[in-house]
């Protein structure tokens, strides 16, 4: 009995991945398995698993998927077998090995209830103010977010980001903690531990829901885009069928599915969100929208920066 | 005694395998240690000596320092929380109330640390246990920052190491001779004296060896202060696992981890050669 | 058996003034429903030499206990000097106590060892130094002062222990099986000491001992004790003399206990009568115990009964078989099997006998009847 | 009274032993999402959400196949060992002794990082070879001691009886020392079984997406979620560890084998 | 001092043809630098009870391991029934032993225990169980076969030991200590059994203890160790009246060593002239050590120095000091101070002296030379 396997995070992840495997099964009689952990534990378990792997086809972070592939992890795509690709956006090609399927934004939230009144966020620069000191939540696993805005903020380029360094080291009195997952994100904004967070908009809506009041705002330099990328592992032995689940996945349908159940942006205008979600700060339905609303990088510039500046920020931000 | 020895290879051989492979193991992250990490990629590069050199900066001093700042206040509140309970352990008149003594302070040791990390996260967040009784008590209006401090840090680790502190003060404690408490108390010593003057040096060998091994322990904590600590307390091993699998640094992640065990193995000797010194001038057991 | 020097055991004589050091007054110990020391009442005389005798588990080391402060009672009093300390915590209790094991504290050298009652006292640093030195020249530890313990042999711990004991001056000296732990030689060596020390002093002191032969060496009285109860307190000669009942008897020395029979008086002659032999009679009148018509156990020690000379008649002569000739060097104990009486030895100083009767000849034997002890047959 | 104020301390210090374990269990029955305490009524809920959890369900699986194996392999390798430096002495016993021990003072991290490369040296990341390896490791420790402890708790005189009633070598060491030793033993395997059921470290590194244990699908999922489920689980192995510790109390004498006497 | 009965103890007399058990052939067994057993050799007849007696470390239970091959011996032969078994694995020896310990198997009931020996020879199962019934009703442990041995005393303990001993019919027995671990009572009762059990069997044994009294009382004959070293092998009244130097004769009963003195022969009537004293005079020629001008030191029993009578003159009669007097029951030991001589002590069976003497008072005493054992001065 034959399994398409793939590996996904955890938690709400996994159960978006699902809804698509769900029709894969449906449609094609083989079951889904999935496999989860973390961003980077993932790829480092790909790594030492290089000749068998353990996934047929891999989700991850678009810069990730970018590690994948220039390691020789992942199988050049055959666009041809993949005809949905063809409906989305030209962004969403993010190389021959790689295609994204949505777009989510890490952007600046607060408690209302325990900020000021008058409070807003219209802009990065606030995460600087003196309001925030001693409030402010950041992610441990990636320290890309504020570095970004840094840059966008002194109007340099993010390769140029040595000349924001000072900028970012004042940002030391504004943070309270980091967090380690969704989970300690939402955890540490629900309890109030860190009223202000520099979160994903996927996370800050689920908060909202659960009846806790805060205020996601996209700055005017805009929010930090990421997106989730699919790709073949190298050597699958099924990658027929991962490519057959790739397509499903690219369906407009689907990825309408997929978006409203996580409240992100979809990679083609032809996927129709609810209306009640196409309204919600950060959520774009067009590229030029993304374009403008959100800072993109490449992903080779992403992946290259990144080691470079989680040391940096490990050795000089969190201690 | 005997001439020939019966099963000598047989047994051996097991061990002598095992110890191999456990080599084989530290050997690779020393091996891993030295190897050029190259950015972008998982692959190593050739030999260098640059991760070492990367220690050399302030962060690294800091982490080291903190490390061992918190394996210290551990070991020591540690032994201070655990030496009543021990005593009481050892010296608790009824069977029963021994029996108890030992499985409440022994069964900690083997629920793992995950659910002890979690169960503190629980009793010591914002909305946790203790303030929700605090505030409930009336006693605060805004909750005590308990999360995410060297404090709450601290106070998870120590009931962590409670439970082999424990024994082994109890130990320490049971060799103790009643008769020369007796003996004490026979002379005039009040109980206090006789607690101050004759058990407590009596089981300075126990208390080092407890202090030397939670010391170690807490060296190489990782999940307490990657959960409690929230990212703002850094332990070695934290600073790993992150160079490892989020920098996917590995060669500095080796270089991290072979000087947590450098360190542990020193601290170890350092104190060894300490605490020898003093039990050869105690002169006991 | 190692035997050592005392005063002469008879001569101690309390007198009334000194008062008594020592009150026990029915005192009592239950360890759950099992007995450790039952209603026991005994009186210690200033300066006197007492010993615990009794086998293991007899509950000596409980009465110690009790008086040292570490057993409390379950009922009785203890009076110290007059005072009643029962209820007196072991720490103001001022009692010198010396252990089996010695109990030296392994962590201080010997001159700790003996300051720490002293300066458990709050005594000043001067005279503390004094009085140790004072103890140390007279338990002949000098030039040990700054070892530790464990570099001791076990005679200079015991000494160690006695002088950490007495420095203190306590009321009384307690010392529970001090001896036993060290081998022949040194233990007839620290009898010696001990009995010194005693003199020297003068202090009150109740010694316990499961040796017989180092109790009736050391004491002025000894106080024989079986499963918690005192079965008799007497001076070592009344206590090999008379022993008060048949646990006594043959607790202490060696002793024959003949089969049990009936007193009788026949013309002015005081006789035994013992079913399965003939009658034994007693040369005088015995005073103890002797009622006639009374159903009576004798007992009579090896060195009372004799081998008789060739040819020799008389009533208390009777005749066994040989069953084994043990020797032991400075004296023999032969055993001979006497019908209707059983199994009697016979002490033979030297070894002259092993000769004349081998192992399964006949041999008769002469009973000192005077010398018996009379006890009720019923014990 | 002095008695009663140490009596106080006492039951203080094991308060704050065991009030992380109370907090559990209590948050285990909490109906609600978010924490309250005192608890808004008594569910269940997270307890048939935390064993019907695929993840969990498989980790579990995973724990019991690592633990039945690392624990017995420890058990024979540890018992043979303790044996070994109880009888005999050799050269390199020093150095073997330091390895064999070092895992009780090697952060587990270093270990289970080093157990990583070695499976990707020895292509052997798949499967459970190299976590039931570090966990066997990590045990074995446990294993010797309480092997050793019920050794030199036997008279050495018998194995000498025995020989000298004409029993081999071998003879001595099933029927006389073999049996004796059988508490020690079964002690010290229950001890490195609960450990390495409960191990979280070393095994972060090893275990594999479709090998991790039971600690490390709880680590994923505080990671992702904060629900009670974890307090479900939680209050099932902090029950299940209790009663195998209360049990091995009972039937072996915990007391004994983790050699601290009492009296 | 306790005494059990045994054959009569000169009376073995090990018949040539029977050839020797055991021979020790210059055994030797170094630990590191130190000497556990130096260069012994011993031979031992059939049937004989030997007993191995000495100072604690003196190498006792080292000769035994050896024998049982449970020490190898650093140089040296161990030859049983004729066959050299030095080299031989313990279990193949064939060899009995009772441990101190007694050592018995926790885990096996009273059968099991006696059984394993025959079990590990592969008997047939019906066999084994008739030598055991057979060894348990010798050793009246009938009705305990099931017992765990925890469940059992200490003399009942001991017995199940001898019985796995003996069962398998051993050439030769051991027995290291066997009594050291029972009380007074006990000891003297498993003495007895002791005996019997070897007039049962016949086996020769080979006995260990430190207890002079009982070495004098159960053997054939004792060898004498200290240091590693055989001191003297002999009967036990030839080692109580002719102890070969000063180690045995003080190791074995009381004795008084009298300084060092010269001998000399004048009239033909023999002396011991001692420096600080007036000459001694010997009733007879002495035989053993006499020599006119040599140096030597003459010892002598307390039993063979008395009280003098009142007014009584002779040579050998020297004045003292009562010292002290050590009332043991049947006899009391005065100390006595003698200018010249030092220490004297006299042994005086009853308690007599005790009102004639009292400490510090003059006494005179008589020596009886003729019994005295003449040992080199130099020792
Ligand atoms: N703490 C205790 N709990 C229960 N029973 C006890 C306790 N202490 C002593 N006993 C019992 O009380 C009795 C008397 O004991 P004790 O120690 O006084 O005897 P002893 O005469 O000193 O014996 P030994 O000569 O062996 O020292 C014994 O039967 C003993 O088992
Ligand atoms: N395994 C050993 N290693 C080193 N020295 C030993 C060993 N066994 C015995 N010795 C030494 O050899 C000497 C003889 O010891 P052994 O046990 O034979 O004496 P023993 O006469 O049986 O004494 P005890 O009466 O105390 O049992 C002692 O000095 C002892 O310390
Ligand atoms: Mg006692
Ligand atoms: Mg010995």
């Amino acid at each position: 009995q034959e399994k398409l396997v793939i590996s996904t995070w955890g938690g709400n992840w996994k159960e978006g991945v699902a809804i698509v495997g769900k029709e894969f099964t449906k449609r094609t009689g083989v079951e889904v398995e999935y496999i989860t952990g973390g961003t980077l534990d993932r790829l480092a378990k790909a790594k030492v698993a290089r000749d068998n792997p353990e996934s047929d086809l891999v989700n991850t972070t678009a810069h990730v998927g970018y590690l994948y592939h220039s390691d020789g992890l992942m199988e050049k795509l055959d666009w041809s077998k993949i005809p949905n690709a063809a409906k989305l956006y030209p962004m969403a090609k993010r190389s021959d090995y790689t295609v994204a399927d949505y777009v989510y934004v890490y952007t600046p939230a607060f408690r209302t209830d325990l900020m000021p009144k008058d409070f807003k966020i219209d802009s990065w620069e606030a995460l600087w103010g003196a309001e925030v000191a001693g409030k402010l939540g950041l992610p441990d696993f990636d320290p890309s977010h504020v570095i970004i805005a840094a840059t966008k903020l002194a109007g340099v380029k993010p390769e140029e980001w040595d000349k924001v360094k000072p900028k970012l080291l004042e940002l030391k009195k504004s943070i309270k903690a980091f967090y380690q997952s969704d989970a300690t994100s939402q955890n540490l904004i629900r309890t109030g531990e860190t009223p202000v967070q520099v979160l994903l908009n996927i996370n800050g809506y689920h908060i909202q829901k659960l009846g806790i009041p805060i205020q996601i705002d996209v700055p005017k330099e805009g929010a930090v885009a990421g997106t989730d990328v699919w790709g073949i592992n190298k050597n699958s032995k099924k990658k027929a069928l991962a490519e057959q689940f790739l397509n499903i996945a690219l369906e407009p349908e689907m990825l309408a599915k997929l978006c409203n159940f996580h409240k992100c942006s979809p990679m083609s205008g032809e996927a129709k969100l609810d209306p009640e979600i196409a309204k919600l700060p950060g959520i774009f339905t067009s590229q030029e929208a993304i374009e403008k609303g959100a800072i993109v990088l490449d992903d080779k510039t992403y992946a290259t920066l990144l080691p470079q500046w989680k040391a940096w920020f490990t050795e000089n931000m969190m201690h | 005694m005997l001439a020939k020895r019966p099963f000598f290879i047989t047994f051996l051989a097991p061990a002598v395998l095992t110890a191999v492979i456990l080599a084989a193991a530290i050997f690779e992250v020393l091996q891993y240690s030295v190897r050029e990490f190259i950015p972008g990629s998982l692959n190593v590069g050739g030999f260098t000596l640059a991760n070492f050199a990367a220690l050399n900066k302030p962060i690294y001093w800091w982490v080291l320092a903190d490390t061992f700042f918190i394996s210290l206040l551990t070991a020591i509140f540690s032994l201070l929380a655990s030496y009543p309970v021990a005593y009481a352990l050892v010296r608790a008149k009824r069977d029963w109330v021994r029996s108890a003594l030992v499985s409440l302070s022994i069964t900690p040791l083997f629920t793992g640390e995950i659910v002890r990390t979690f169960s503190w996260m629980l009793t010591l967040g914002t909305d946790g246990f203790i303030n929700s009784i605090l505030r409930k008590l009336g006693l605060i209006d805004m909750p005590i920052q308990l999360m995410y401090t060297r404090f709450g840090v601290v106070v998870a680790l120590v009931q962590f190491s409670m439970p082999v502190m424990i024994i082994l003060l109890a130990t320490a404690i049971a060799h103790v001779d009643r008769d020369c408490e007796k003996a004490a108390a026979n002379l005039g010593a009040s109980p206090t004296a006789v607690f101050w003057r004759i058990t407590l040096p009596l089981t300075v060998p126990g208390i080092l060896s407890g202090i030397v091994v939670v010391f170690a322990w807490t060296m190489s904590a990782f999940s307490t202060p990657q959960l409690i600590g929230g990212g703002k307390i850094l332990m070695i091993s934290n600073l790993a696992y992150l160079q490892g699998f989020s920098v996917l640094n590995l060669p500095f992640a080796a270089t991290l981890s072979l000087i947590a065990l450098v360190c542990a193995l020193g601290s170890l000797a350092l104190m060894k050669g300490v605490t020898s010194r003093i039990e050869r001038r105690l002169a006991v057991h | 058996m190692t035997a050592t020097p005392t005063q002469q055991a008879n001569t101690f004589n309390p007198s009334p003034e000194a008062g008594s050091a020592v009150d026990i007054v029915r005192v009592r110990k239950d360890f759950g429903a099992a007995v450790g020391v039952a209603d026991v009442s005994l009186t210690i005389a200033k300066g006197e030499f007492v010993t615990l005798l009794g086998p293991s588990g007899c509950g000596k080391s409980t009465l110690l206990g009790m008086i040292a402060g570490f057993v409390t009672p379950t009922a009785g009093r203890i009076v110290v000097d007059g005072a009643d300390i029962t209820g007196l915590e072991p720490y103001r209790r001022d009692i010198g106590m010396v252990f089996q094991s010695y109990a030296l504290f392994p962590h201080m050298n010997v001159r700790d060892n003996i300051a720490f009652g002293l300066k458990m006292r709050k005594l000043p640093a001067a005279q503390v130094e004094q009085e140790v030195a004072r103890a140390i020249a007279m338990m002949k530890l000098d030039g040990f002062e700054n070892r530790r313990v464990r570099q001791l042999s076990g005679g200079q711990q015991q000494r160690v222990a006695l002088a950490r004991a007495i420095v203190i001056r306590p009321k009384v000296l307690l010392l529970d099986e001090p001896l036993s732990a060290l081998d022949k030689n040194l233990r007839a060596q620290m009898q010696v000491e001990l009995s010194e020390l005693h003199r020297k002093t003068g202090l009150t002191t109740i010694f316990v001992t499961h040796d017989q032969g180092e109790a009736l060496s050391l004491s002025d009285r000894i106080v024989v004790m079986n499963k918690g109860s005192v079965q008799q307190v007497a001076t070592p000669i009344e206590l090999y003399r008379q022993p008060a009942n048949g646990f006594v008897a043959s607790f202490i020395g060696e002793i024959n206990a003949l089969p049990p029979g009936r007193c009788e008086v026949k013309d002015g002659i005081a006789s035994l009568v013992l079913p399965g032999a003939g009658p034994l009679v007693f040369p005088a009148m015995p005073a103890a115990g002797f009622a006639p018509g009374r159903q009576v156990r004798a007992f009579l020690r090896p060195e009372h009964v004799r081998p008789a000379a060739p040819g020799e008649a008389g009533p208390n002569i009777v005749t066994g078989k040989v069953d084994a000739h043990i020797y032991q060097g400075s004296h023999t104990i032969t055993r001979v099997v006497v019908e209707g009486i059983g199994l009697v030895e016979t002490r033979v100083t030297g070894s002259d006998i092993v000769a004349g009767a081998p192992v399964g000849a006949p041999l008769a034997l002469a009973f000192d009847l005077g010398e018996a002890v009379l006890l009720d047959a019923s014990e | 009274m002095r008695s009663f104020a140490f009596w106080s301390l006492v039951v203080a210090l094991l308060t704050y032993m065991t009030l992380p374990t109370i907090v559990v269990l209590m948050t285990s029955v909490n109906p609600t999402e978010i924490l309250a305490f005192p608890p808004q009524g008594v569910s269940f809920d997270w307890y048939a959400k935390a064993v019907s959890y695929p993840d969990f369900q498989l980790a579990f699986k995973n724990g019991l196949i690592v633990t039945a194996c690392a624990s017995t392999l420890a058990l024979i390798v540890g018992s043979a060992f303790a044996w070994l430096i109880h009888h005999y002495e050799f050269r390199g016993r020093g150095l073997l002794e330091g390895v064999l021990w070092s895992p009780l003072i090697i952060p587990h991290f270093t270990l289970g990082f080093g157990f990583l490369l070695l499976g990707g040296a020895f292509r052997l990341q798949q499967g459970y070879v190299m976590i039931v390896l570090a966990h066997m490791v990590l045990v074995m420790p446990f294993v010797t001691r309480a092997v050793h402890v019920s050794l030199a708790n036997i008279d050495p005189a018998l194995a000498r009886a025995a020989a000298n009633l004409g029993a081999s070598p071998w003879q001595v060491l099933t029927r006389i020392t073999l049996p004796l030793v059988v508490p020690g033993m079964a002690g010290g395997w229950l001890i490195a079984a609960v450990l390495s059921l409960t191990e979280f470290t070393a095994s972060l590194y090893v275990t594999g997406s479709r090998t991790q244990t039971l600690p490390v699908a709880m680590y994923n999922y505080i990671r992702e979620y904060a629900d009670p489920t974890v307090s479900a689980i939680s209050a099932l192995l902090i029950i299940a560890t209790t009663l195998i510790m209360l049990v091995a109390d009972r039937t072996i004498g915990l007391r004994r084998v983790l050699a601290i006497d009492t009296h």
